[in-house]
């Protein structure tokens, strides 16, 4: 078992990866395939160049959406701005300062010109650019490299990556989950190896996700899930090894009720299998391509409702009636041995969750959080840590009020947060100009011993207890 | 009980957190024989915990009751002895996320005490990335167990601090919290003497007055391949300078932000309503001559207020990734 | 009319003004009265010395409560901490690292040295102070200085200095109003001299302070007040002329579904005058120390209940009948004096009212504002601003949805704010680490032309308008 | 019309603002004879607008409909021609409250034009605190338009832009909003020329590049017996050196702010309920076969949303005291 940690191979792109491209803060993640055309930011190219470069490498793209390998050393920001002005009282609005017409640019892009290049050209040939403040410089600056650069680098996918892409592109689909909200979401509820921890959410998999890499292949995660089939699109980008996918079980939230009454029976054929059969294509699905999901508008438990209708009942001339008959029979057969497949693994999660001794559980969902977390709840051990997302306050407010009812938990916490970035760069320090307007919300708090007995529960909760109560220890 | 790991039941060793009541908590070391006397009244170890479960209810001798807590890194945050200003779970949880850690295979052979973990790597090695953290300004700990936490059972931690009186400390605690064998603590100064490791780290966070002096050794700890920086600073000149170190030292992506937590306190309050009198515009039957506005009556709103004051600062958080060397 | 300036005779601080005392960031709304003891900080003292001096001068507490005017440029933060560390390894927390005793600070106060001396004294007798981080110093001192310094200036009010005052001391009086969202307030309203403006507010007369201060004595306030009488104490601490008392107005909310329907008779005696009478206690009262006012539990509409029970009905021997009797009359004549102000003060408000041509309208109360708002509304002319002030966001959305079921309002916003102050100091600048968790929230909008047909109305608001629509000008 | 006053009714001359829906306005020249195109057809000034009164809804050509506005200085800053970035209300309130501004008379005597003023004062001129205010960086004017209406109508402000277009551009505007009687508008470059007047301000408004460079100047344009100043600055080095320079020119009360709008959408939202399956617990009746589940339950929620980008940051407000001299 020798570790050679450096090992090149570790890091190298492979086909069949998962990736992300990353440019400027702009992410997507796509998996890595032969002569597929990929489009990102506009612009199209193939990524089969990538293949056996290194990881966190960065691409020019070249004539014919062909990738090449950027000369290290050629720092992101060293377009020359030397000399600003200090104020911007002597520029006219004429709309005469640059000397480039449109056709000079287009000439210098097929002389090959370099984003970067061509820039420099720009700025060299506007009559105001070194008038202008900094910040007016910085301004254009920013402004010329997103129309003419054209690099993009390869990432390895990450909980980190994968939270801004989402957050960033398509923040409807996984709630308007900030990143940095889902980065509390894991630390309160002590995501960590080694333990099992129920997921409920609607977030496209990137919570499932972020919890599996978490828990690093070692303990069990159950995904709860609505509807037909759970969604996995997010899990996809992780691109985790083989094995972690072992450490993944599903439950159907519709057989919830069946197992808190101890009245499910994972033995039999799945009474509503025929039901959830398509829902297979939903976890084969390996497009890890996060735009072309369809959660928008028909979820995928909608979704589910419509398919499986069959040809049952339509007309089949007689000649082929046999062949269809085998088709049927095969057809059949494959169908039942899926179902069988799924009566193991609907046994196996109904057997984790039976001890009701689950050690995490985590909700993030546009379900309505409450029925979810009080139903949920029960299938945690006693002290341990549970937290719930929501978009709106509103819910968390009666989670916490049925919670207190109820009884059976402490350290409830309704909490959002502030997230700001900065520009930090000489003279010109502020807060980022652009602020996301919200992050969504968490109740989050620890499971005690249940008890009936409600009136004693709350009674000291209520109480404003002094900050930090002295306690003396004493031997003997 | 360990940091790292849930137990179900107490056992002689272990360290409980006593929950007394709303934002009222305490750590008690569990010790055959020992007692803990609380507001409600005396805890006898021996009956009231080893062998209970934990979240479940203890009475004490005056009758009243605490529930007694499993611990975990972010119960341990806020009831630590504070040797130093600590970080807090809101800024810890960001600094996990945007250090990507995760559990990991250790990676440093020159740690001799870590080899026995390769037994639980031995799953399938290949496929785990290597996660190693060093850290400068352990401090009170407060980190430390979070990132313990999250890169168990395979990550090993390098701490460095410069106080010894508290290097020591801590390490005790980290052996009492049965986590010592994924951390080593040093006690030198970062700036002047590093992490004491070279090429082995994925990740470097520094929580010391001069971040910049560290970033150099920071870039030396790390592998070669790259890995992620963090650097904590109450003031914005130190991120500057930071920034720069960062810049200087051929880091990319570096980003300074700063998550501030918002507290909700969940309250039904009770609002008056107006009375503008007697409305002609209602008929008033002759027959009830009384018909009293009603001067108090109020109606019941669900809300949410927030604390008085508030956490305003705790620290910028400047993040870099090193490239490939 | 030769205006001088510089007349310090304007700067000077008279007996009988209302002035503010201030201890850093520490504020508080006493009277200038001769002998009168005042406690501050835990301390009490006399402000008679103040008078004569000018407004902003700082004082020296000496013995005896004496207060003496304090030698200029002896800057405040002067104290010498040279030679800061850069961090603190080399601590040891022994609590030894004071060498002067208690005894010996004693003895350096009863010598007569200042605050700012014994501070001095203090870090020179600190064997870990030059070791300590600038940041451990600041925090030392300013510990020490709260404990040993004794200033206090003197300041002329306004609505920046109140609000902070009341927002630091006393915020459930104000409904936790912070004075950054007054500020707003006051702007949104388009606050300005010579308009015609309503308030309704429970925050002790600050608000209603503050608008007549941005008023400058031109125009007209009407205070809606609920309950027994108008709350003033605020508006006493701003220390107007007294012609500014000449523009506020009041009227009663309890006749205010009278003055709708256009039944309310202002030529009678006021009905309900019995039960308000003793609300001429409330408006007399001059005590600008709001510390007194007793809003917290009792409000003064519940307190006015029980007064006025008289002594009807007692027992009096028969000797001194007479003597009562007269004494009952006079009482009864001052009454009906008293009636007969309340009366034309009705009268002038509700005339102020009937126009229903107000020009702003601000309410800022612990009543749940819809009620409130929407009755109010009406008294406005098309075209004018109205801000409401809530605690509770859950209140706005409650006006918010109401008013767009009605109509009749345009440019509806739900806002708060974030206020944050900065440290600036030498390599040492951060935002201040205690922040005031929330400055409540205020809806506002501009009224237009009533219309009944509501759906017309709701239409285009509904509908995500872009943002900036082109128009053109055209001549002819 | 005036911008320091309300008028009932739209007058040939006035500026309007035409509301067009929600955040959707324009403002509009009052002209007789002229006509304003929008979305929902044209305007005729002569009969939909003048003589009409403010507020009133004034339907188009295409059977479309606006409202009509009486302008305000805070419509004007959301509708005003951007020359430069502008001050927008949020800031604008904070200024104007910490600034202390209020009516205040004249006392600039070097002001001709502002001697007709004193006629207005004359209800009790003894009484009233004088106000005046220096600017420096006009702008497009948006602060000026809420200073002056809050100062007005006994009080005057010094403007102060370097640029001339803007500052004839703005003078403009001022005379069509009928407030140009209580503002002096100076193209000089406060920085090295200072605000042309000495002694006379209450309170000095700093939006230009290099404050620091014109605290001199503004303390030289103050009343000897003391003001308010403000400087607005968008990055953090250009506060320290503004604090730096109020504290050698000995002002005092240095207070650096940050004040950040945050809007609330009200919005109705619509939760689906999960479906857990049929309940055994519930004894189901033989005769209704049929208890589906309620697949697309949901329930309405009513609550505010945030903009999904807002403005992170505007500028810091540093404000100080200019003491007696």
């Amino acid at each position: 078992m020798a570790d050679n940690v450096d090992d090149d191979s570790l890091y190298t792109i492979k086909e069949g990866d998962y990736v992300v491209l990353r440019r400027g803060d702009v992410f997507k993640a796509v998996q890595i395939q032969p002569k597929k055309k990929v489009i990102f930011e506009k612009q199209w190219f193939f990524l089969d160049n990538a293949v056996g470069q290194l990881y966190s490498t960065t691409f020019e793209l070249a004539s014919g959406g062909i990738l090449q390998p950027r000369k290290p050393k050629d720092p992101e920001s060293s377009t020359d701005t030397k000399g600003a002005g200090t104020d911007n009282r002597n520029i006219q609005d004429d709309g005469k300062s640059q000397k480039l017409t449109r056709d000079d640019i287009e000439t210098l892009k097929e002389q090959g010109l370099k984003g970067q290049e061509i820039i420099q050209q720009l700025i060299d040939n506007s009559s105001t650019f070194k008038d202008k403040t900094e910040y007016a410089q910085d301004k254009y600056i920013k402004k010329k490299k997103k129309k003419y650069e054209n690099i993009v680098t390869i990432l390895k996918p990450s909980c980190r990556i994968l939270a801004m892409m989402y957050h960033g592109r398509e923040p409807g689909k996984i709630c308007h989950l900030r990143y940095d909200t889902l980065a509390q979401m894991l630390t309160l509820a002590n995501i960590h190896a080694n333990s099992k921890v129920l997921v409920f959410e609607t977030c496209a998999g990137l919570v499932l996700g972020s919890v599996m890499e978490r828990m690093g292949g070692f303990g069990s995660v159950i995904q709860m899930y609505p509807g037909g089939g759970p969604v996995r699109a997010g899990v996809e980008s992780f691109g985790f090894p083989a094995h972690f996918h072992d450490t993944l079980h599903e439950f159907p939230i519709c057989h919830l009720n069946a197992l808190i009454a101890g009245t499910l029976d994972t033995t039999a054929k799945d009474p509503s299998a025929d039901l959830k059969e398509s829902d297979m294509a939903a976890e084969v699905k390996t497009e890890a391509e996060v735009k072309t999901e369809a959660e928008q508008k028909g979820s995928p438990e909608e979704q589910s409702m419509e398919t499986n209708s069959g040809a049952d009942g339509s007309l089949v001339p007689k000649k082929e009636e046999e062949e269809e008959e085998k088709r049927r029979e095969a057809k059949a057969q494959e169908k039942k041995v899926k179902q069988e497949e799924k009566r193991k693994k609907l046994a196996a999660a109904a057997s984790l969750l039976e001890g009701r001794n689950a050690d995490g559980l985590v909700i993030a969902s546009r379900f309505n959080p409450c029925p979810v977390l009080m139903a949920l709840l029960k299938f945690l051990s006693p002290s341990r840590p549970f937290v719930v997302y929501s978009q709106y306050k509103e819910c968390l407010i009666e989670c916490y009020t049925k919670l207190k009812e109820q009884g059976g938990t402490v350290n409830l916490k309704l909490t959002d947060y502030w997230l700001r970035h900065y520009q930090v760069l000489p003279n010109r320090t502020h807060p980022v100009l652009l602020m996301s307007g919200g992050g969504g919300y968490l109740l989050s708090g620890t499971t005690v011993a249940a008890e009936r007995s409600k009136p004693a529960a709350s009674r000291r909760d209520e109480e404003p207890a002094p900050k930090r109560q002295k306690v003396t220890e004493t031997e003997g | 009980m360990s940091f790292v790991e849930y137990s179900d039941c107490i056992q002689d060793g272990d360290v409980a957190i006593v929950y007394l009541g709303h934002e009222s908590m305490t750590p008690v070391k569990v010790k055959r024989g020992a007692q803990t006397q609380t507001r409600y009244g005396v805890i006898r170890h021996s009956t009231d915990l080893i062998g209970q479960r934990y979240g479940s209810k203890v009475t004490c001798s005056k009758g009243g009751w605490v529930y007694v807590l499993h611990p975990t890194p972010e119960l341990w945050t806020v009831n630590l002895p504070h040797r130093t200003q600590i970080l807090y779970t809101t800024d810890i949880a960001t600094i996990t996320m945007m250090l990507e850690l995760k559990p990991g295979s250790v990676v440093c052979e020159s740690e001799p005490q870590l080899l026995k973990l390769h037994i639980i790597v031995s799953v399938s090695p290949v496929f785990i990335l290597p996660v190693c953290v060093c850290v400068s300004g352990t401090g009170s700990g407060s980190l430390s167990h979070a990132i313990l936490r999250t890169i168990a059972p395979t990550g090993h931690l390098h701490t460095v601090e410069f106080h010894q009186q508290r290097s020591e400390k801590v390490l005790e605690e980290f052996k009492e919290h049965r986590v010592d064998h994924l951390v080593t603590v040093r006690n030198q100064d970062a700036c002047k003497d590093g992490f004491g490791v070279t090429g082995v780290a994925d990740a470097v966070f520094l929580d010391i007055p001069s971040p910049w002096e560290a970033v150099k050794h920071a870039k030396a700890a790390m592998k070669k391949h790259g890995g992620r920086v963090c650097s904590f600073s109450p003031c914005i000149e130190q991120v500057q300078k930071t920034c720069e170190a960062f810049s200087d030292q051929g880091f990319e992506e570096i980003n300074s932000i700063e998550v501030l937590l918002r507290v909700h306190d969940v309250r039904t309050v009770y609002l008056p309503l107006p009375d503008f009198g007697p409305d002609p515009s209602v008929q008033i039957q002759p027959d009830s001559t009384i018909t009293p506005p009603q001067n108090h009556a109020s109606i019941a709103v669900k809300t949410t207020i927030p604390p008085r004051d508030v956490q305003g600062h705790t620290g910028y958080l400047t993040f870099a990734t090193k490239p490939r060397t």
